[in-house]
């Protein structure tokens, strides 16, 4: 809840908006808010501003209001709202950009995506390749989510569907990885964001 | 044509089944491809979801690997992984965001990277409908087939290259090739199933399967047929949270294509990964014996 | 020769950057100059009786005006200068105004470029000639294409007027989209009602003669003599014989035709009159479904017509007319909305156009004017209107506004509500544009008398529920959630686009067309009935959209055009056209190829092949003169050693 | 007039009545400030403004020229800015092998609404100009002169055409003469070693006619004045003539161009292996009084000359055209005897235009100045075009129109040979007799080589090969696939 109108002249970040543009690569004044990214969203309802709001929110510069917000970390990237706009918009190429920029500006406005994220990063940057159990584990351990999915476990394990070890790339391959984790890292440590 | 072989993490751990009967029917087609020897994870969501530039690096070290080996076109069969490679070579394109990646990189990358595709549209390129046809043992007749792309294999078209974005057709045609009659136009074909949020968000993966399953029943599908990981799993594992969420119990069985299309070849159903399914196949497997079976007698009648 | 020069101050529009003074002191120094100066303005009386005044006083041959764009007072000037005795094209203009003084401030810039303007002039007016008009005899008759209700109204205005007109409808019937229409917006009140007096009055009137099946096959010409090729398609049945019995109709095997007049919402018969009002009130046989014409095997029609009006023999028939002016009211087509593959392409039987929706609701449409479901003959409860369904929609191509959906939308949920009393009726938009007499009074009425939910959004998908229904996948932007409805039908506004042909008609009429094929006014706002080719005028959507009181405002404007055209018995040319100069021709003939009017020919002049320019014909483009090589052809008062002239005085190092 | 000293450039403008003076028009009375420097030259279409108008500002002086007409769709005549794009865009690209920047010239689409846009467009072009600075001027050029290197790889084997079934064509010669006015075919010359025209009016005639590489005249020059439009009606002739293939490419243009009518015309073909580049060989050949005896043999000839002889293998001494020659046996020819060798490879950049192609603008617009300052304006290159057929009403000669004085100054020679080369665009079929014809060696095929490959670039087409299509810069296209205008 604010506890004032918002002023849209105090509130406007003009290089917020160019800056948008130019990463994402779209020219956000074509929005005429018709919805039909919202209306097509599989992830509508999770959202606290709706797909059409963000594009609004950042058309008028914005940018608190937009990098704060949840919607940006719940999006799926099933690119539906770009598939459908019908002023040619990559909406889902915007959503990305907003979480990037939200990234670096250090806002995580849903922490249990980014944890999530996170997790499945480390065990890529550790073996070379993804390793579900150990995504798992991680992400429990930082979510303090201790239940999630276990109810899964039993039938994927009697499966053999997750494995117990991780999978090593030979020729040492997740070395190699490693060091790309490792520069990007150290890159945006330089740059002073968040990686 | 040299084709590089990519599979994708999950092809190792979740979508073990996917892996082995797409070996399957590449084996009986003929398609011979040689898997990237040193091949890592893609990034898939989460390193697009944090940076386009991790997510470019790990996309084209494979890229380069398999351009080491040879590869002129690298093919994986999961469209996640296919949408980050795709992604990353066109943005490599850039030679601003190039430079930024290269940086990342053992070594600078190459200008001219193979193209990357998926093992549904090699096998699509390489066989006509004559030529998967004549594999077939066991006839997908009468076998009532929701096919299922998920958000990411048709889309951005321009990348995928995938025919219509809303309304691909090439499983379509490849089932029908193997003598599936009773295809669905399943309207959700290419709905999210919100699978990437899977883990961290129930709800949102749970809602959106449960109402593509909930179609699927009501069209009285035998299965549904897909060609995602991702969506596998999602339909297929967490049937019963999507059952718990819309009040109701699924039990509808969530098959690769390429497990269909090597049961029409007569492949071993161990050999197709078919025991690694949550929804017990069973019943599928059951009626396309029966209806193979009832033909076979009608025409044997006959003569 | 002897030329005069006046630099007009235009008050302080010009005199405030550029000093007039000095520029015209500075034409004394032309080569012709004898005479220069400055004036307050120019244009105003005083001005113009300064300049006749110089011309007798200094015996001048040729006049400079300095002052504002020739496209304003170039005429004004002309009339003054003719006044004096000169010939009217003995005149040049410099435009000091919208070209120098109102672009920047810096005085010693802008006079040195008002002096470069007016050398320019100078320079040109040096190698002018004077030129003369001819007059021509013209034929007082009027082509009119297409009988909608705009080209029924410029037929019915035109003929009232005393020309004889020739109207051309493509289809079988004339009427139109209008034709098809139940009701109509915002009075609700009957179209057939409306029309049909109108449709009944143009086969009655003497000055009026009908060709329905038939198409404008080539026109050729000028204003006021245009030779027209009509094509008249093979009906198979001679209407001078036919009465419109239905007889034939009623016996016809093949009865599984789609019923093009009712959107294809029913059947119909391979032989047919496409509705009971139908002008001309005949039969035609479709040869694509007749078995007599495919299978050579029937025949049933020609046993049962009492006056043996079948003639399976007929071939298309060329007739030639001679008219003086063309008036063009092609209308529209409803554009593909098969592309959006996420409302089904198609393939959904329940999801419809609102046209398809009209002969639903038609009293004489396929269901007798019940509304029921084209999959299952069901009366629909819930029933959702789409809007901007390729309308403003760039991932198409179609940016345009369609303009009349809005309210045609409303109107069929309000009669919807009439029929069906227990139904509801959602309508998606994104705006509503309600802008004419009566028409924001109407929504608003199918919001509160009629209880249709009005919800702001567009659509993301339709599918059906696997339950005979259908989901339609929304927005309500106004609440800022995606919402959700189950219907049993679906109506979709689809966008216009202009009459399929159209862009190939304007080839013919040689006029020019939008990316969406309508037709280009003259003007936006002053010219709107008017096109570039002189005599041709446009009349309802094939210029725009519009709806009906519009379209039929716009046919009697047209009429009113034609009509003022022909009180004149004899019109006049403009001299600005290309001469050939036939010592020069070597008869290569790259200018009858360019030419975009046909206004070049090939003649023979003393034993020899010369091209010749038909005067009448040529608009005055000069494209011939930039594709002669030896500058044999060229354009009057835009000739090579005139724009050298100013090319040379630029540009001399 | 002089431009402000140090303030203004020379920019030229055209601009079409109805869209784009009207556009700035609607500029000024909207007070959109613009930089001064621009005049503004009114005509009724952006069809009417010829290519040479651009030219003539260019070399006069200008250091921009700007064309506006209407948007493609809205032109008032209908057509004629899709005639400009087409002649506009070939003159833009031409400007560069002149040694003229491109960006010095410049067209676009204003409607007479758009005045923003109008005011963008001039700002953003006198910007440009000012940024490239003042026009270099010919009067300040060091003269640059080049030779081409002539070496080049042939499509096909070159060899002597002495198999080539000479006796069938002159059987079938005989064969038609009688309802022919005149064939037009070689014959030997003062020597053995040269060939002049041969006139075969009887069936004796016809036995002096020779084939071989010697044989380097094209034929079609003489066909337009027995047989084209000017000629007067009852004077008209039926006419043979012996082709090569490069030589029927002409004729193939003129019935193209409808200049000639295909029923007074009858072609003959043999396949040509290949003729000498005869400057080359006389300069060889040195100062000889005579020339004793030309033997053949299958790759060259051997010239005994005051008894010396001089072999000249005819892979070394080919014209320029022959060793990019894909069509060596006429194919549109009505009596045709053996068959065209096999074509290997494409044809590689000519040498002239590989040798222009590497210079700098600066070297080209020096180079040019030294070769043209060269030329004596003796018109024998436009003589010798069969395809200038208002050769005798050239606009080089007149003051009607005036577009060039006889003034004898580089800038007009070059105007001259500009002027030829343009009304050759989309036409020329480099036959390559023009610079044959130059008697002080100016390489003008250059200029040719250089629209034949714009043409080409541009509308995808090739002169002379099919006598049904429309020569590209009579014709448009709405939506033109290969033109890239550039923004403003």
């Amino acid at each position: 809840m604010q506890d004032s109108p918002l002023n849209i002249v105090r509130g406007r970040d003009v290089s917020f908006i160019k800056e948008v543009e130019a990463e994402s690569g779209q020219n956000v004044s074509n929005c005429y808010q018709c919805g039909n990214c919202t209306a097509g969203c599989p992830a509508a309802f999770t959202y606290d501003m709706q797909a059409n709001q963000v594009m609004r929110a950042v058309q008028l510069g914005l940018k608190d209001q937009v990098l704060h917000s949840k919607s940006i970390w719940m999006c799926l990237s099933c690119s539906t709202c770009s598939l459908r706009c019908p002023n040619n918009i990559d909406v889902a190429s915007v959503m990305e950009t907003l979480r990037h920029m939200a990234r670096r500006e250090n806002i995580v406005a849903v922490p249990r995506m980014d944890k999530f994220w996170m997790s499945f990063l480390n065990t890529v940057q550790a073996f070379g390749r993804s390793f579900e159990i150990g995504t798992m584990v991680l992400y429990m351990l930082r979510s303090l989510r201790l239940t999630t999915d276990v109810d899964l476990a039993p039938s994927a394990l009697s499966k053999g569907k997750l494995g117990f070890k991780p999978h090593v790339i030979p020729d040492g391959g997740a070395k190699a990885v490693g060091r790309i984790f490792k520069r990007y890292q150290e890159r945006a440590k330089r740059e002073g964001v968040r990686p | 044509m040299n084709i590089g072989y990519y599979p994708g993490c999950s092809a190792k751990g979740s979508s073990l089944d996917y892996e082995l009967s797409s070996a399957a029917v590449c084996r009986e087609l003929g398609l011979v491809s040689s898997e990237i020897t040193d091949w890592n994870c893609c990034g898939s969501t989460p390193a697009h979801a944090i940076s386009s530039e991790l997510s470019a690096a790990l996309c084209t070290r494979n890229l380069m690997q398999a351009s080491k080996q040879g590869a002129d076109v690298v093919m994986t069969p999961c469209p996640s992984c296919l949408s980050n490679l795709l992604h990353a070579k066109e943005r490599m394109k850039n030679p601003e965001f190039r430079k930024r990646v290269d940086e990342l990189l053992d070594e600078p990358s190459k200008e001219d990277l193979p193209e990357a595709t998926s093992v549904m549209q090699m096998i699509g390129r390489m066989y006509n409908t004559g030529q998967i046809a004549a594999h077939v043992k066991m006839s997908l007749a009468g076998l009532r087939i929701a096919p299922y792309y998920g958000c990411l294999m048709s889309r951005p078209a321009d990348l995928m290259n995938f025919g219509d974005p809303e309304n691909p057709t090439l499983m379509e045609s490849l089932l029908a090739a193997c003598g599936a009659t009773d295809i669905l136009d399943f309207p959700l074909k290419t709905e999210c199933c919100g699978a990437a949020s899977g883990i961290p968000h129930r709800p949102l993966s749970s809602v959106n399967s449960g109402r593509i399953l909930e179609l699927a029943t009501r069209m009285e599908a035998d299965c549904i047929a897909v060609c995602c990981p991702l969506c596998q799993m999602n339909l297929d594992l967490r049937q019963k949270q999507a059952g718990r969420q819309a009040k109701t119990r699924f039990d509808m069985p969530v098959l690769y294509y390429t497990q269909l299309m090597g049961l029409a070849f007569g492949c071993d159903e161990k050999e197709l990964g078919l025991d690694k399914l949550i929804a017990r196949p069973d019943k599928v497997v059951d009626k396309i014996k029966a209806l193979n079976t009832a033909v076979r007698e009608a025409q044997g009648g006959k003569a | 020769m002897r030329i005069g020069v006046f630099v007009c101050h235009c008050g302080s529009n010009i005199a405030g950057t550029v000093d007039c003074k000095a520029a015209a002191e500075s034409a004394l120094a032309l080569p012709d100059v004898v005479y220069a100066t400055d004036l307050m303005y120019t244009c105003a009386e005083p001005g113009q009786a300064a300049i006749e005044q110089a011309i007798h006083d200094y015996n001048l041959t040729g006049v400079v005006v300095a002052s504002c764009s020739p496209r304003m007072h170039e005429p004004t000037f002309r009339r003054t200068v003719e006044r004096a005795g000169l010939n009217r094209y003995m005149f040049e203009m410099a435009n000091i105004r919208e070209h120098v003084s109102w672009i920047g401030k810096d005085m010693v810039a802008n006079t040195n470029k008002a002096c470069e303007l007016i050398g320019m002039a100078v320079a040109k007016l040096r190698n002018n000639r004077p030129l003369y008009a001819q007059r021509f005899d013209i034929t007082k008759s009027v082509l009119v294409i297409g009988g909608g209700v705009a080209g029924i109204q410029a037929a019915l205005d035109c003929a009232d007027g005393g020309i004889p007109v020739i109207l051309v409808e493509k289809e079988p019937t004339i009427g139109g989209k209008m034709a098809k229409l139940d009701k109509t917006f915002p009075t609700v009140d009957c179209s057939a009602c409306i029309l049909g007096p109108k449709m009944v009055d143009v086969a009655q009137h003497p000055n009026i003669t009908l060709y329905a099946c038939s198409e404008v096959d080539d026109i050729t010409g000028y204003v006021g003599n245009f030779d027209v090729k009509i094509r008249r398609k093979a009906t198979y049945v001679d209407w001078s014989k036919c009465t419109g019995c239905g007889t034939c109709t009623e016996k016809c095997p093949s009865k599984k035709v789609p019923d093009r007049f009712n959107e294809n919402m029913g059947l119909t018969t391979a032989i047919n009159i496409p509705f009971p009002q139908a002008i001309p009130k005949r039969a035609s046989i479709n040869p694509q479904y007749c078995r007599k014409l495919t299978t050579g095997k029937c025949g049933i029609c020609a046993k049962v017509c009492p006056t043996k009006a079948i003639d399976y023999t007929m071939k298309d028939e060329i007739i030639t007319v001679k008219v003086g002016s063309v008036i063009a009211a092609t209308g529209y087509d409803l554009m593909d909305w098969t592309v959006y593959q996420e409302y089904g392409g198609g393939k959904y039987p329940d999801v419809i156009t609102s046209l398809q929706y009209e002969r639903l609701l038609n009293a004489s449409g396929p269901t007798g004017g019940h509304i029921v479901r084209p999959s299952d003959g069901k009366e629909p409860k819930k029933v959702v209107f789409i809007q901007c369904v390729g309308s403003r929609d760039k991932s198409i191509g179609r940016p345009l506004c369609s303009g009349f959906c809005c309210m045609y939308t409303a109107k069929q949920a309000v009669l919807t509500k009439d029929h069906i009393p227990d139904s509801q009726s959602y309508v998606f938009y994104m705006d509503i544009r309600a802008v004419g007499k009566l028409y924001d009074e109407f929504t608003r009425r199918a919001i509160e008398e009629y209880g249709t939910e009005y919800i702001r959004g567009r659509v993301s998908k339709i599918y059906p529920d696997g339950n005979g229904q259908y989901v339609v996948c929304g927005v309500d932007t106004l609440l800022g959630q995606r919402i959700e409805v189950t219907c049993d039908l679906v109506v979709l506004a689809v966008g216009i686009e202009a009459s399929h042909g159209a862009s190939h008609l304007a080839e013919k009429l040689r006029i020019s067309y939008d990316q969406y094929g309508f037709f280009l006014e003259g003007h936006p706002k002053l010219r709107p009935v008017e096109t570039n080719t002189a005599g041709v005028f446009l009349a309802g959507v094939c210029q725009g959209t519009k709806d009906i009181p519009s379209s039929v405002a716009q046919g009697s404007a047209a009429a009113a055009k034609v009509l003022a055209l022909f009180s004149r018995d004899k019109l006049e040319n403009d001299p600005q056209i290309a001469h050939v100069n036939p010592a020069r021709c070597v008869a290569c003939g790259k200018c009858i190829r360019c030419c975009p009017f046909g206004a070049i020919k090939e003649e023979t002049f003393r034993g020899q092949l010369k091209a010749k320019v038909i005067d009448t014909v040529c608009q005055g483009c000069g494209i011939c003169t930039s594709t002669c090589p030896q500058g044999a052809i060229q354009l009057s008062h835009a000739t090579d050693n005139e724009i050298l002239a100013e090319v040379n005085l630029l540009c001399q190092y | 007039m002089p431009v402000l000293e140090g303030k203004e450039l020379r920019i030229v403008a055209f601009l079409c009545n109805w869209c784009s003076y009207g556009g700035a028009d609607t500029a000024g009375v909207a007070r959109a400030t613009q930089p001064t420097d621009l005049r503004i030259i009114r005509v009724p279409c952006s069809g009417r403004i010829d290519p040479l108008f651009v030219l003539r500002a260019l070399l006069n002086g200008a250091d921009g020229v700007l064309i506006s007409g209407c948007h493609p769709n809205d032109c008032h005549y209908s057509a004629g800015n899709f005639y400009a794009r087409r002649r506009l865009e070939v003159l833009k690209q031409f400007l560069p092998i002149l040694g003229i920047d491109d960006r010095r010239f410049e067209y676009t689409w204003v409607s007479a609404s758009e005045g923003q846009r109008w005011q963008q467009v001039v700002t953003s072009f006198t910007q440009r100009i000012h940024e490239l600075g003042p026009a270099p001027r010919l009067e300040d050029a060091e003269p640059l002169l080049e030779m081409a290197d002539m070496a080049l790889k042939p499509l096909r084997p070159l060899g002597t055409g002495q198999k080539a079934p000479l006796d069938e064509l002159k059987a079938c010669i005989k064969s038609k003469i009688k309802d022919l006015d005149v064939v037009i075919g070689w014959q030997q010359g003062y020597d053995a070693a040269h060939t002049v025209p041969l006139f075969m009016r009887t069936e004796e005639d016809v036995d002096r006619l020779v084939w071989g590489p010697f044989n380097v005249n094209n034929p079609a020059t003489y066909v337009n004045e027995m047989i084209g439009k000017a000629v007067p009606l009852d004077k008209v002739k039926k006419i043979g003539v012996v082709v090569k293939g490069c030589d029927s490419r002409s004729i193939v243009e003129m019935l193209q161009e409808k200049l000639i009518d295909k029923d007074n015309i009858v072609l003959f073909a043999l396949p040509c292996e290949g003729t000498f580049d005869m400057a080359r060989i006389d300069r060889e050949l040195g100062r000889y009084s005579k020339i004793d005896k030309v033997e053949y043999d299958e790759a060259g000839v051997t010239i005994t000359a005051d008894g010396t002889p001089h072999r000249f293998c005819i892979t070394d001494y080919a014209q320029g055209k022959c060793y990019n020659c894909s069509m060596p046996l006429a194919k549109d020819a009505d009596d045709i005897f053996g068959t065209a060798p096999e074509i290997t490879g494409t044809p590689s950049t000519p040498p002239e235009l590989a040798m222009l192609d590497a210079m700098t603008l600066e070297q080209r617009f020096s180079f040019w100045k030294g070769e043209m300052d060269r030329c004596l304006r003796c018109y024998a290159c436009r003589n010798a075009c069969p395809l200038c057929v208002c050769k005798d009403y050239c606009i080089a000669e007149t003051r009607e129109p005036h577009f060039i004085s006889q003034e004898w100054n580089v800038r007009e020679k070059i105007y001259f040979q500009y002027i030829h080369a343009m009304h050759l665009a989309g036409r020329c079929t480099l036959c390559g007799e023009c610079q044959r014809a130059c008697p002080v060696g100016i390489p003008i095929l250059a200029l040719r080589q250089q629209l034949v490959r714009i043409i080409g670039q541009l509308f995808d087409y090739k002169s002379g090969m099919d006598s049904t299509a429309t020569p590209p810069l009579l014709c448009y296209k709405v939506e033109e696939t290969n033109i890239k205008q550039r923004e403003l």
